[in-house]
């Protein structure tokens, strides 16, 4: 592991669409295997700051270093195989995919056989292959999926999809885990588990950018921050959160 | 108000749904609540005409509308919020909204319960980013739009399929509080809801749902102490599903 | 280089092109109102001017009356493919690509069918008002040209405004970005399909009747004619009846140039090799808009 | 006739759909009058003759397979075909190895067809017809010429007319290029007005050229290639079409008198006169038949290709197929034509073999 | 179920090699129709069923294979094998060249630029008659010659084909089972999704794109061998319309979709010329039957029947 305390760290980001400043000034920092939160009203640029992240959209104002690295110039590819993964609001899963597919394509990145020895299907090609299926068959079972790995992703309900997708997602090695909204689309009980489920991947080392509308899931974090059009107003522990006046007030509610 | 009979529904060769009764009294907050994949989303979908039916009857106020095509159903009085939201993505805000509007007009002539005015009033985004494309608008914004659209039918039976998704707690709140003024109103409600807590607040009632069945129903105290109770809670959310 | 073949080219180059962006405007309200990229859009123009000149000079209708008919068997036509084909497709989960292997099918049965009823002779209809000829600038005008042109000016503007104020319009946009969305607020999700496509079929009809006074019309031309309709669709976005018609004009004046300025030979080279690079530099169409990436 | 005797099969593959139709359809309507008449005056030495006609849908790839399928299940003696050049040859790479006789009604391709003994070709070449153009060119006294030719054969006969053009003293001042279906050339017709010529050439298979021109108010002399000399491509130029010369083969309103039978023939069957490529359908399936006839019917192909490599009288046109063209058309043999008011007027003049 | 999907492959096999001697010569004739075009439809197919590309640019690569075929042999009097490589080489150099830029673009747009690169292609071999002949074409070309074997029927050129046919399914099957396949699916249903993987869908899908053009050469330098000639008529818009029409007649994600789209599109018009001048509308509206009547194509609806039969023999 490099030196740095943080995995990632963000100096004064900001980013505006056209005008319409979404980000302004954010700063804050992921320390390596530990859990930050991020919560804030709707609209308030949290998606948007993880597109920033994982370098969906080019920022316009300050630094993000994920590892010691300006990220600027780096595509999301490089970003993601250099162990920085995020899950979408939405989640996207590949629909036309089985649930193992899906899960094996997460794993895709783990190895580097080329088109022509896939083609020939020479012996790494395969090696490769039987690998992404075992890591698949791994965490189709660590996740719960195991009845289902032979259906189509598109049958499945709203909670399932992201469940796939955080198992997509874990199964590339992540070092960095971005956590859109995990929680939305889950019972109290799953999130229960979602919960115990993400102190595990910490308890591995993996460091994790969560973000969620759930209070009782956000007292996971180490650190909670709190965006408020586009600028940090609040951070610290969720108990500390939860009373401080502003926060209730624009986000928690009275 | 509502009841549904011996509901069969499936997709293609899957049966998903297997004989499902329940009913909403007038005026009537009711909550389904269950596991995913329970078939909460499919129950909705063949209320609203969404999705097919195999077997069995929606009622709504003594009218069968099984076999009514979903677009004549809001007639009836019925709107629905949808899992994620199927709003008009390349539309803009109130394009996607006066649709909706003119169709509630339609429905009922005269004393409109949501005004535009109401609506901009219970989520001042809409006012503020009305030439805004959908698309373009935060995951709980774009829920905001797609619960002022289905208002803007000037329903007399809402049904919500997890409203409360990414959307901030203030906001969740806020929304409770209307839906409690709503059924004070008269206005029943059908609320599809994984957060139990949430349910809780503004329901009285609950059916709660498993592999395509109801396997529970669940009034007044025992109700309002579903989540205290660990047996109901674990038998009928957790290990229902296959999944966390 | 002269005045006069520039006029007169450039002339050509705005009437070729919004021949093109008359098919164009039809393929995109398809489009827009079905996500059914129509490769038979060519077919409804044929249809169309055959049936006006089936009704002037085989039966001596009056040219409006006939005129009148002609637009209406390309709305008809229309709503037949919508009502026995798609509707049925999209109850079956038809997927994507088969919409396009339709539509190349209905096109082919109709180019032959004309070739086997109507045989292989091209036809010309009458310009419309009277057969005056102006010169502009040294260069030769028709009347019908200028008719082509206000007509198609009036047509796009029209179908913009329609999309953007009628609630019908709004509807059947509504109904192909969300049918269930749609459906779930009242809109008839099937009866706007079929509207679209008479929509659709009454533009490219329309576009045929004006086109033939300067284009003959033959069995084989559809095809012909929805290639560049194609080509002037997507450059302009593909769902924006606008765009497209800025798209065929692009396209028919960079046509037009490319003769003039370099060479008749190379004139297809040139043109599509542009389009090419317009499309690199704009991958969303000269009037796309970009959706937001990622989250 | 006598019945139920085993009738002479001659295969024809033209293109009857798709791009060529215009030519496939009218060449049809000449080998079926052909084939009638033959069989009223007794066939082929007595037998009756039969065409089994088959659509390569203007696509070589379907002519190959209707070749084959002539060739070994209908078994026919002869091949006509094609309309078009690509295809005639995809078929003469089957008939060469059989030494089967094919007529094709299209004009000499690509250098290959001069190997193919057996493989005749009934439509005049190239160069006779960029000869026959810059006679005429040059008798009316212009200089200065311009010139509209399609991307296909247009090109082909204007690598012709470039050769030739010093030898007649004329210049092409202005030469544009359409593609094939072109349904616009506006803007090439500018350019050429721009240039003043005396007379301009026009090579295509659609009126669409000479009415662009004359929507320009050119009112120069078009000389247009005899592809062009039919009734439909006239009906599609409209009003344009006056004084418009073809350089062809048979004026029906007024036909040479070795043509006059033919002509009244077809007006009788089809209640219109024919053009060029009526006449040619007509003329190959007579080709064929006198081949045969020359070889006895039954003689083996070999016999048949080198009978057939002579002269012989056509009702379009007298033929040489011995002749280093491939088919000895003369440019006497060519009838000029000129369109007044719409109707086709054979014109006094001729162009002499120099 | 798996043994008896083998066992099915097996017998069509079988049947491939063993039939053909038996059936007329027309319809070998077109079965090696059939063959060609599944081989440039395959390159179609892979990227429309794997990367959801429509491809209307086939005939490009298609018509160089031809091209150089002709060339090579017919004027330089090379050797069979060489008109292929250099077929090839154009081919896969075009491609990069082509693709990269290009490739960036997604659905209609990309349709419209490789229809686009067809007919740029389609007007240069019209005007490059130095080297393809022009409207008259090059004619001539040797048949096939596998030491002193001539390929001179169509029996003996369909064994070829067969082969070659054989040899790009297993290949295109290896690689659609590979990580690269699983990449390419991913990307297609939702490339946002794909690139948080990271997964380089432009590179990715610019080596579809080579080897599909590989594909296409191939074809083309075999319809030229057995043809006997290249000419730009072969090459038109129509031809990459078909192309495109196999996979997505057959099934578009299924390789074997590929070949029956490709018979489909040989034999059909054959089978219905017999209607005469009816036949090519009649072929349009076999085309309208399948589409409406087999949404997933006719591999699709074969599955689907196989299924059925598969689950009324279980109890
Ligand atoms: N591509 C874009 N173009 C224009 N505006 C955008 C774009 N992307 C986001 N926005 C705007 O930026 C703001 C922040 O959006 P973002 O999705 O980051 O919010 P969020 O904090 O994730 O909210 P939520 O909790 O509802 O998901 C919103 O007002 C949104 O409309
Ligand atoms: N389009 C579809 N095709 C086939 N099966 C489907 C489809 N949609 C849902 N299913 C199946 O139907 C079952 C019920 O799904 P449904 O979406 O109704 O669940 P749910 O209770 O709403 O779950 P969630 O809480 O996750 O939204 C699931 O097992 C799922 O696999
Ligand atoms: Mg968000
Ligand atoms: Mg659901």
């Amino acid at each position: 592991m490099s030196g740095h305390t943080e995995i990632l760290s963000l100096r004064s980001v900001g980013h505006s669409f056209g005008g319409f400043s979404v980000l302004k000034n954010v700063n804050f920092s992921v320390p390596h295997g530990s859990i930050v939160g991020l919560i804030g009203p709707n609209g308030s640029g949290k998606t948007t700051l993880f597109n920033v992240i994982s370098g969906y959209i080019r920022h316009q104002h300050g630094l993000v270093a994920y590892d010691g690295h300006n990220m600027q110039a780096e595509s999301i590819q490089a970003r993601s195989s250099a162990g920085l993964v995020r899950t979408f609001q939405t989640p996207k899963v590949f629909e036309q995919m089985t649930v193992l597919e899906n899960i094996m394509a997460g794993a895709c990145k783990l190895t580097r056989s080329g088109v022509i020895e896939d083609i020939f299907s020479l012996p790494r090609s395969r090696a490769d292959m039987r690998r992404i299926f075992e890591l698949a068959e791994e965490a189709c079972l660590k996740f719960g999926m195991e009845k289902l790995r032979h259906d189509l992703a598109l049958r499945l309900p709203a909670g399932q999809r992201r469940v796939l997708e955080i198992a997509r997602a874990v199964i590339g090695r992540p070092r960095l885990l971005m956590l859109d909204e995990p929680s939305s689309g889950l019972n109290t009980n799953e999130i229960a588990s979602l919960r115990r489920w993400i102190e595990q991947l910490r308890a591995e080392g993996i460091a994790i950018l969560l973000v969620s509308h759930d209070m009782e899931l956000m007292t996971v974090a180490d650190c909670v921050h709190v965006l408020y059009f586009g600028e940090i107003i609040a951070s610290g522990g969720m108990d500390e959160i939860q009373k401080n006046t502003q926060v209730r007030e624009v986000y928690l509610g009275a | 108000m509502l009841a549904i009979k011996e509901l069969t529904a499936g997709y293609g060769q899957l049966r998903v749904l297997h004989g499902v009764s329940m009913h909403v009294g007038k005026g009537e907050a009711v909550a389904i609540v269950g596991a995913n994949g329970a078939g909460k989303t499919t129950l909705v979908n063949a209320v609203c005409g969404l999705g097919p039916v195999t077997q069995g009857r929606v009622i709504k106020d003594d009218v069968d509308l099984t076999s009514d095509a979903a677009h004549r159903r809001g007639r009836h009085g019925i709107a629905v919020v949808l899992e994620n939201r199927r709003l008009f993505g390349e539309m803009t805000v109130q394009e996607n909204l006066r649709l909706a509007e003119e169709h509630g007009r339609a429905y009922r002539s005269a004393n409109l319960q949501f005004t535009w005015q109401r609506i901009c009033e219970l989520f001042p985004l809409i006012a503020e980013r009305r030439r805004t494309r959908i698309e373009l608008l935060s995951g709980g914004q774009q829920q905001m739009v797609a619960i002022a659209r289905a208002l803007l039918l000037q329903p007399d039976l809402l049904i919500l399929d997890e409203p409360s998704t990414g959307l901030a707690p203030k906001i969740v709140k806020e929304i409770l509080h209307v839906l409690r003024g709503l059924r004070s109103e008269g206005m029943g409600i059908l609320l599809i809801e994984q957060n139990v807590g949430v349910a809780v607040e503004i329901t009285d009632r609950a059916y709660v749902m498993a592999l395509g069945r109801i396997v529970h129903e669940a009034a007044g105290t025992e109700w309002q102490t579903f989540l205290n109770d660990e047996r109901l809670a674990a038998a009928y959310l957790g290990k229902a599903s296959a999944g966390i | 280089m002269n005045v006069g073949l520039l006029a007169q080219s450039l002339l050509a180059g705005i009437t070729n092109g919004l021949t093109y962006a008359l098919i164009g405007i039809g393929l995109a309200a398809i489009f827009k109102g079905s996500r059914v990229p129509n490769a038979m859009q060519g077919e409804f123009s044929v249809v169309g001017a055959i049936v006006v000149v089936l009704l002037l000079t085989g039966h001596g209708w009056p040219y409006w009356l006939a005129i009148l008919c002609g637009g209406l068997s390309g709305a008809i036509l229309g709503a037949f493919i919508e009502v026995a084909f798609i509707r049925y497709m999209i109850r079956n989960a038809a997927p994507e690509d088969s919409y396009l292997l339709l539509t190349i099918g209905i096109g082919l049965s109709i180019s032959a069918a004309v070739l086997y009823f109507f045989g292989r002779e091209s036809h010309l209809l009458p310009g419309f008002g009277s057969d005056n000829l102006y010169i502009i600038l040294d260069a030769v005008v028709r009347e019908h040209v200028i008719w082509l042109i206000a007509i198609s000016i009036l047509l796009t503007i029209g179908l913009r405004q329609f999309y953007r104020t009628t609630s019908v319009g709004l509807k059947m946009m509504a109904a192909s970005i969300d049918p269930v969305g749609a459906a779930s607020i009242g809109i008839d999700v099937t009866l706007m399909r079929t509207f679209t496509f008479m929509l659709g079929g009454a533009l490219g009809a329309a576009a045929g009747i004006l086109i033939t006074p300067i284009i003959p019309v033959d069995y084989m031309i559809g095809l012909q004619l929805t290639l560049k309709g194609f080509a002037a669709a997507i450059l302009g976005g593909l769902t924006n009846p606008l765009g497209a018609a800025i798209g065929g004009l692009v396209l028919g004046i960079i046509e037009a140039m490319a003769i003039v300025g370099v060479s008749s030979s190379y004139k297809d080279v040139i043109t599509f090799s542009l389009l090419i690079l317009i499309m690199i530099a704009m991958p969303q169409g000269l009037l796309g808009r970009a959706g937001r990436t990622g989250g | 006739q006598r019945s139920g005797a085993e009738p002479f099969k001659i295969g024809v593959i033209l293109a009857l759909t798709g791009a060529g139709a215009g030519l496939g359809i009218p060449e049809r309507s000449g080998a079926l009058l052909a084939e009638k008449i033959i069989n009223s005056k007794g066939g082929v030495n007595g037998t009756p003759i039969q065409l089994v006609i088959e659509d390569d849908g203007s696509n070589p790839d379907g002519a190959i397979s209707k070749a084959n399928s002539l060739i070994h299940r209908e078994k026919v003696s002869a091949l006509i075909g094609s309309s078009q050049t690509a295809s005639t040859v995809a078929i003469g790479g089957l008939t060469d190895p059989l030494k089967m006789p094919q007529v094709a009604l299209s004009g000499l391709g690509p250098a290959i067809e001069r190997d193919r003994k057996c493989v005749l070709h009934v439509a005049p070449s190239q160069a006779l017809n960029a000869k026959a153009i810059l006679e005429y060119a040059s008798s009316i006294g212009a200089k200065k010429l311009g010139a509209l030719y399609d991307s296909g054969y247009g090109t082909v006969v204007y690598n012709e007319l470039r050769k030739l053009s010093d030898a007649y003293g004329i210049a092409f001042v202005a030469t544009e290029k359409f593609e094939i279906s072109a349904t616009d050339t506006t803007t090439q017709a500018a350019k050429i007005r721009a240039a003043q010529p005396d007379a301009i050439v026009v090579v295509g298979v659609t009126g669409v050229p000479i009415r662009s021109l004359r929507q320009l108010q050119m009112k120069q002399t078009i000389i247009a290639a005899n592809g062009l000399a039919s009734y439909e491509t006239v009906k599609s130029m409209g009003d344009a079409a006056d004084n418009v010369v073809f350089p062809e083969f048979l004026v029906g309103e007024d036909p040479l008198p070795h043509q006059a039978e033919f002509v009244k023939l077809f007006h009788k069957e089809y209640g219109r006169f024919p053009k060029i490529l009526e006449a040619v359908g007509w003329d190959a399936v007579h080709v064929i038949l006198a081949a045969f006839k020359k070889a006895d019917v039954g003689a083996n192909n070999e016999k048949v290709c080198e009978a057939i490599r002579s002269t012989f009288k056509g009702d379009m046109t007298d033929y040489d197929f011995s002749a280093d063209d491939l088919n000895g058309i003369k440019l006497s043999n060519i009838v000029y034509s000129k369109l007044v008011a719409g109707q086709f007027t054979r014109l006094p003049f001729q162009a002499k073999e120099k | 179920m798996k043994a008896s999907r083998s066992l099915v492959i097996l017998l069509s096999i079988a049947v491939c090699v063993a039939l053909p001697p038996f059936l007329p010569r027309h319809f070998v004739d077109l079965l090696v129709f059939a063959g060609i075009y599944t081989v440039a439809g395959l390159g179609v197919g892979l990227l429309l069923g794997q990367c959801g590309i429509a491809n209307l640019g086939q005939i490009v690569f298609y018509a160089i294979g031809a091209y150089a075929t002709a060339y090579l042999t017919v004027y330089v009097q090379a050797p069979a094998m060489v008109g292929f490589v250099v077929g090839m080489l154009i081919s896969a150099a075009l491609a990069l060249t082509i693709g990269w830029p290009i490739l960036r673009l997604t659905g209609y747009f990309l349709a419209l630029a490789t229809l686009a690169m067809g007919i740029v292609a389609n007007a240069l071999f019209f005007e490059w008659d130095w080297l393809t002949g022009g409207t008259l074409g090059i004619g001539g070309i040797p048949k096939l010659q596998i030491f002193s074997f001539v390929l001179d029927t169509p029996l003996r050129f369909y064994y070829l084909v067969l082969g070659v046919v054989a040899i790009c399914l297993l290949l295109a099957h290896n690689l659609i089972r590979s990580r690269t396949g699983l990449a390419l699916r991913a990307m297609r249903d939702s490339q946002d999704a794909a690139i948080s993987l990271a997964v380089n869908p432009r590179a990715l899908r610019t080596r579809i794109f080579i080897l599909s053009a590989l594909l296409g050469s191939v074809a083309g330098s075999l319809f030229a061998h057995y043809g006997g000639f290249a000419n730009v008529q072969s090459f038109g818009i129509e031809k990459s319309i078909n192309f495109l029409l196999i996979p997505v007649l057959g099934g578009a994600t299924s390789l074997i979709g590929v070949v029956v789209g490709a018979l489909f599109i040989a034999v059909v018009p054959e089978l219905l010329s017999q209607f005469g001048g009816l036949h090519q509308i009649l072929f349009g509206v076999a085309l309208i039957g399948v589409v409406v009547l087999m949404p997933a194509g006719l591999t699709g609806a074969l599955a689907e029947v196989w299924r059925r039969s598969a689950e009324g023999a279980r109890p």
